[in-house]
């Protein structure tokens, strides 16, 4: 009974106050399960993000109107199923704007379609997949390698002249392989031969039989593509097998603090292209900041993946206040589209769909790996 | 004359299906008792609730001290062997192995060599077959594996439940000779048998049970005569 | 409707466990219900998406192609135990798991997309009340008769005169059938056909549905795959330790209930 | 013709850590008719412990083995205590899902615990590769093939010539004569529980030193391969479950040396068809459920 009063009470005291608007996003990504690795970091930046809007005041958009952030987070473990059903429950809950995430492919790949059906802005943090269908309602934040990788190729030509170019990729992650499938098809263009093409599984534990395969073709460079629990164990078995050859990645993987901490620094001098991201970086005191408070809010070091959710809940507050509105979804995907040249952690954002989702100037920097968590830019 | 086992009031039920009613028996020590009756009169249901086997209600002494709800291995420890129904023998062990098996509480120590050989002579067949598996064996060496397993733990109660089956009339003639040779040396035998004829000529006592229930019993030379015997197994 | 998602999982997941039912009937502990389903889920996408058959034809032929793949995994196996048939069938999920995997015309490990929505909620329950229909019909039957006598005691079935080979092979291919069904009707409410969906660990799920609720009666499965479908959803009020939850629940629930939720009266 | 033989030590080495988590599998089944489904945690167990006794008490590589094979062993006896026990005898399905259940919980309670990305597992034994010829193997790898040959002859001697090996063999069989005999089945089906974690943990140690991480997710792929093992050796001797187990590493080995790994899985669960098809048993053992 007693209960029951307190919330009589509160329901009266609430209009005395000036309603307090929100604006609420539904932010889903893998937390648990075997895609957790990318997930849980980007859910880690999009709560920042969101503590940081708020305590700063909230959201003031160009009508006047302020609103407070608010995000409501959905884990889809690593199933297609409930990527789909949390983005369905989602688009049924007329106070959710937009869903931030998700970064697995193996989420994003499904739910592009229905949030075209449901009418509902979806936006990437991290997921490569090649999308077959376009849609006006998906978009990605994180750079993709069809931009990326052609471009870090023909750095590597120009630098390193490279001619034999071996790949061992994950067939499990859409992203990954996709990348993989692209190096081997711009070979002839870009001028390197592919002395090695090897695939393997999420969960493996063993490359040697691939391996042993790329030692014996005498490949200069060897493209590695794999999630962090995989790409680390290529790393060391190809030390262990005494294969020395320049490694090249994509998604920055090779800056990841956690991939240098299992190979004990072996992914140095290797090569990847990559939004920005370090931990430090004294012409970016935005990064400097939200590094700080990271590891104050999460204990551990912030990774590209938290920068992506950062950066998401960012660029969907800047579109809120250009559509000044918390529930119209239509006028917040046109603002959308008039995100021009943002600027973010990991680099700038520009979207216009149609034609695709795709960030139009998300950031490429093809570096080099020189130590935990910093890397240098190849010009 | 000391009472080795009694048993009282004895229920045994699988689920809702009741397979022992009110049972009640004694073993005095240096006796061969039969139990005796028709298939599913809940003879084998008896000695395995004896055994801890299978749950069971009512009063189960051994030298005055309970055992009802005793763990089965311990039970055997207090000196209980068991030749079960169809011998049972571990098949992929040899014949060695299950003399140890048989000895396993006792522990295999010196004295142990000394039993294997004891066994050995009381059945001279097994000593060629010692390292053979016990599953390749013929059905009379089974059963005298089966007896010597059983033996070797020096037990002071022998439970066997249908010895003679599946053997051939011959086989049963000399086996049952076997088990007053080993009566003769004090060890007490309860023994299940359909073969009334000839437990009845072994037995000092006997009880009949009828689905379930004790229907008669008494000494061998007055269950031979009465009708009761010849009704449950003439069906006169 | 906030919870029409899983109502419609849940709605599917029953119509699956149930074709697994009617597949154990008879016996094999089937853990290639996923590839059955996947497969169902594969053709029937292919035909609406690229060929543009209206979606009752897709479902039909689904339902067929489950029936045949049953039928002659029934066959396979016949001469098998419970557990190694069922192991049998592990082998026949996972191999067809790596087959999608490596066919590019339906996506590959990149999965088929751009399947048009088609299922809707009134939709699958009325499939749902059909399939208890039909399993309700099924129990009561001459097969479903000789079916458990085939799982008790296949050498009295036997000298019973049932044929044996015909009732596993059947039942096999009745339940493979209801399981393509659910996979055509998942197909198109995901609107994505992936191979991951078919491999050991989904089908392990489904047997865990049937066994769970209770594998004598067809009420069981229901029970079983409507409660560990919804149970996860309940459990995101934690959701860090959701899954921790979900696996102390199922070892508890099914320690306590070994004979399954749902027995037959005889066996309460 | 060296990438063969490359190939074949590459297999051998991969085959014998299958062998030694599937024999775990194949003890526990065939003394106690149970599907232990948790058993892949066991040897995920056994890496986290590696982990732990690397950071908080020693870097001795003994240590280390000693400190993953306990950790496993407790948690093998707590899943026996609360989700085995109370089943055992059941019809096959029910331990088989209570261990299900558990399974799930151990991953995700390790996840909780150590992350979700894998853990470094800093390395205890010095990486030297050694070459013969154009083969390569580094010392690691020798010392897991070493522990999983020791693990199994020992298994092996144990099971032929101690006293409570024999008492296993005989619940194994007919566990209510075995108790007959003076047999605590309860306390054998502990041992057996105990003696197959302890393998895991072995297993799970010197994997997780050799691929220098350990992680929640890491029994997966592998319970199900050694599960696959345990199946088409048939559960009755050991011997066939270490074949099986060598043979399975130099095929998948080879598919991937020549023709494409991503068949590779697909190696041992077509042979697992083939073979249940001619020989419904197993190849070596009978299964009686």
């Amino acid at each position: 009974m007693k209960r029951f009063v307190l919330a009589a009470l509160m329901v009266v005291a609430v209009p005395a106050v000036a309603q307090e608007k929100v604006v609420h996003f539904s932010s889903i990504n893998g937390q648990t399960g075997q895609s957790a690795a990318y997930g849980s970091k980007v859910i880690e930046g999009v709560n920042l993000a969101a503590k940081a809007i708020n305590d700063a005041g909230g959201v003031a958009d160009r009508c006047g109107g302020k609103y407070k952030v608010k995000v409501t987070t959905g884990d889809m473990a690593n199933s297609r199923e409930q990527a789909v059903s949390l983005l369905r429950q989602a688009a049924a809950d007329s106070t959710v704007l937009a869903v931030v995430g998700p970064s697995p492919s193996t989420g994003y790949v499904p739910m592009v379609p229905v949030a075209g059906q449901l009418k509902i802005p979806v936006i990437a943090t991290g997921s490569a997949a090649p999308i077959k269908e376009w849609n006006p309602w998906a978009f990605r934040l994180n750079t993709t390698s069809k931009v990326a990788a052609p471009g870090m190729m023909k750095t590597l030509k120009a630098k390193l002249d490279i001619k034999h170019v071996a790949l061992i990729y994950d067939v499990t992650q859409d992203g990954q392989r996709g990348e993989a499938e692209l190096i081997r098809n711009s070979a002839k263009e870009i001028g390197y031969d592919v002395a090695a093409f090897e695939a393997f599984r999420a969960g493996d534990n063993d490359f040697r039989p691939q391996l042993s395969k790329i030692k014996a073709s005498k490949a200069d460079a060897i493209g590695i593509y794999g999630a962090t629990p995989e790409l680390a164990k290529v790393v060391n078995q190809m030390a262990e097998l005494g294969i020395k050859a320049n490694i090249v990645t994509g998604f920055g993987t090779f800056n990841d603090p956690v991939v240098w901490d299992l190979t004990e620094g072996k992914v140095k001098g290797g090569y990847s292209w990559s939004a920005y991201f370090a931990l430090e970086d004294p012409a970016r005191p935005d990064i400097a900041k939200m590094v700080q408070i990271y590891k104050k809010e999460y204990g551990h070091d912030p990774t590209l993946y938290s920068f992506y959710g950062w950066d998401a809940l960012n660029v969907y507050v800047e579109a809120a206040k250009r559509a000044c509105t918390a529930t119209d979804r239509e006028k917040f995907r046109q603002a959308l589209n008039t995100i021009e040249n943002f600027p973010t952690l990991s680099g700038k954002a520009t979207f216009k769909n149609p034609p695709d989702g795709e960030n139009l100037s998300a950031a490429v920097i093809v570096n080099q790996t020189t130590g935990r968590g910093t890397f240098e830019a190849l010009k | 004359m000391s009472l080795l086992l009694r048993v009282k009031d004895l229920e045994v039920s699988y689920g809702a299906v009741p397979a022992v009613k009110r049972v009640a028996l004694e073993v005095p020590a240096g006796e061969i008792r039969a139990i005796l009756g028709a298939n599913g009169a809940g003879k084998s249901s008896t000695i395995k609730a004896i055994l801890g086997l299978v749950k069971a209600r009512g009063t189960i002494e051994l030298e005055g001290r309970p055992i009802h709800g005793v763990p089965t291995h311990r039970i055997h420890q207090l000196g209980v062997a068991w030749v079960p129904e169809g011998r049972q023998l571990f098949s992929t062990l040899t014949v060695h192995e299950n003399l140890e098996m048989g000895a396993f509480a006792r522990g295999d120590g010196p004295r142990f060599a000394s039993r294997v050989d004891e066994m050995f002579t009381l059945f001279p067949r097994l000593r060629e077959r010692r390292g053979q598996l016990a599953g390749s064996l013929s059905g009379g060496e089974q059963q005298m594996l089966a007896i010597a397993r059983a033996l070797i733990s020096e037990p002071r109660l022998l439970i066997m439940d249908e010895p003679s089956l599946g053997l051939a009339p011959k086989v049963v003639q000399s086996l049952f000779e076997q088990i007053q040779a080993i009566n003769a040396r004090g060890l007490s035998i309860l023994m299940v048998e359909q073969n009334a004829r000839q437990a009845l000529k072994i037995a000092h006592y006997a009880y009949l049970l009828e689905v379930g229930r004790l229907a008669a019993e008494g000494t061998s030379a007055a269950l031979m005569a009465s009708e009761d015997v010849q009704r449950v197994y003439l069906g006169g | 409707m906030f919870w029409t998602p899983v109502l419609i999982t849940a709605g599917i997941n029953s119509i699956i466990a149930l074709g697994l039912y009617i597949t154990m009937s008879s016996g094999p502990l089937s853990v290639a219900h996923a590839a059955l389903a996947g497969m169902g889920g594969y053709l029937g996408a292919v035909l609406t998406t690229n060929f543009g058959w209206p979606f009752a034809l897709a479902i039909l032929a689904g339902v067929l192609l489950g029936l045949v793949t049953g039928m002659l995994l029934g066959l396979l196996i016949v001469r098998m135990n419970e557990l190694v048939a069922g192991l049998t069938t592990l082998g026949f999920g996972e191999t067809m798991a790596v087959i999608a995997f490596n066919i590019d015309y339906i996506g590959g490990a990149n999965a088929f997309t751009g399947i048009p929505l088609r299922t809707t909620l009134p939709l699958v329950y009325a499939v749902l009340a059909v399939i208890l229909f039909v399993a309700w019909r099924y129990d009561h039957s001459r097969l479903g008769y000789a079916a458990r006598a085939t799982r008790d005691s296949p050498v009295t079935a036997d000298a019973m005169g049932i044929n044996i080979t015909w009732v596993k092979s059947i039942t096999f291919g009745i339940g493979a059938a209801i399981a393509a069904l659910g996979g055509v009707l998942r197909a198109h409410y995901i609107l994505v056909q992936g191979p991951e969906d078919m491999g050991f660990f989904i089908s392990v799920g489904f047997l865990i549905f049937v066994v769970f609720g209770g594998s004598y009666v067809f009420w069981g499965p229901l029970f079983g795959a409507m409660t560990l479908t919804i149970l996860p959803e309940l459990l995101r009020f934690s959701t860090k330790d959701r899954f921790i939850i979900y696996g102390v629940l199922l070892t508890v629930m099914v320690i306590l209930r070994p004979q399954g939720f749902i027995t037959r009266r005889s066996m309460r | 013709m060296d990438l063969f033989f490359q190939q074949v030590l590459n297999g051998l080495m991969i085959g014998s850590t299958y062998a030694v988590v599937a024999l775990g599998f194949s003890l526990v089944f065939s003394v106690m008719r149970v599907v232990n489904m948790a058993h892949p945690e066991f040897f995920m167990a056994g890496a986290f412990g590696a982990y732990l006794t690397i950071r908080y008490v020693t870097t001795n590589f003994f240590g280390v083995l000693a400190g993953g094979m306990l950790v496993a062993a407790i948690v093998g006896l707590v899943v026996e205590r609360l989700a085995i026990r109370p089943v055992r005898g059941r019809y096959v399905m029910i331990p088989f899902i209570a261990t299900s259940g558990v399974g799930i919980a151990l991953q995700h309670l390790a996840e909780r615990v150590f992350g979700s990305d894998p853990v470094a597992i800093p390395p205890v034994v010095p990486t030297v590769s050694y070459t013969l010829g154009p083969l390569s193997v580094t010392r690691m790898q020798l010392v897991t093939f070493a522990i999983a040959a020791i693990l199994m002859l020992g298994l092996r001697y144990y099971v032929r010539n101690t006293k409570w090996g024999r008492a296993t063999r005989a619940v194994a069989e007919r566990p209510d004569v075995a108790a007959a005999f003076g047999v605590d089945v309860n306390f054998v089906s502990r041992l057996t529980i105990g003696i197959s974690a302890l393998m895991a943990g072995a297993a799970g140690v010197s994997i997780g030193i050799l691929y220098t991480s350990a992680w929640a997710f890491m029994g997966l792929l592998y319970g199900l391969k050694s599960f696959v093992c345990m199946l088409v050796a048939g559960n009755r001797h050991i011997e066939g479950v270490m074949a099986i187990g060598l043979l399975l590493g130099v095929l998948e080995a080879l598919v991937s040396g020549y023709i494409t790994s991503t068949l590779r899985d697909a190696v041992a669960f077509g042979v697992l068809v083939v073979v249940l098809v001619f020989k419904p048993n197993g190849l070596f053992g009978s299964y009686s459920v």
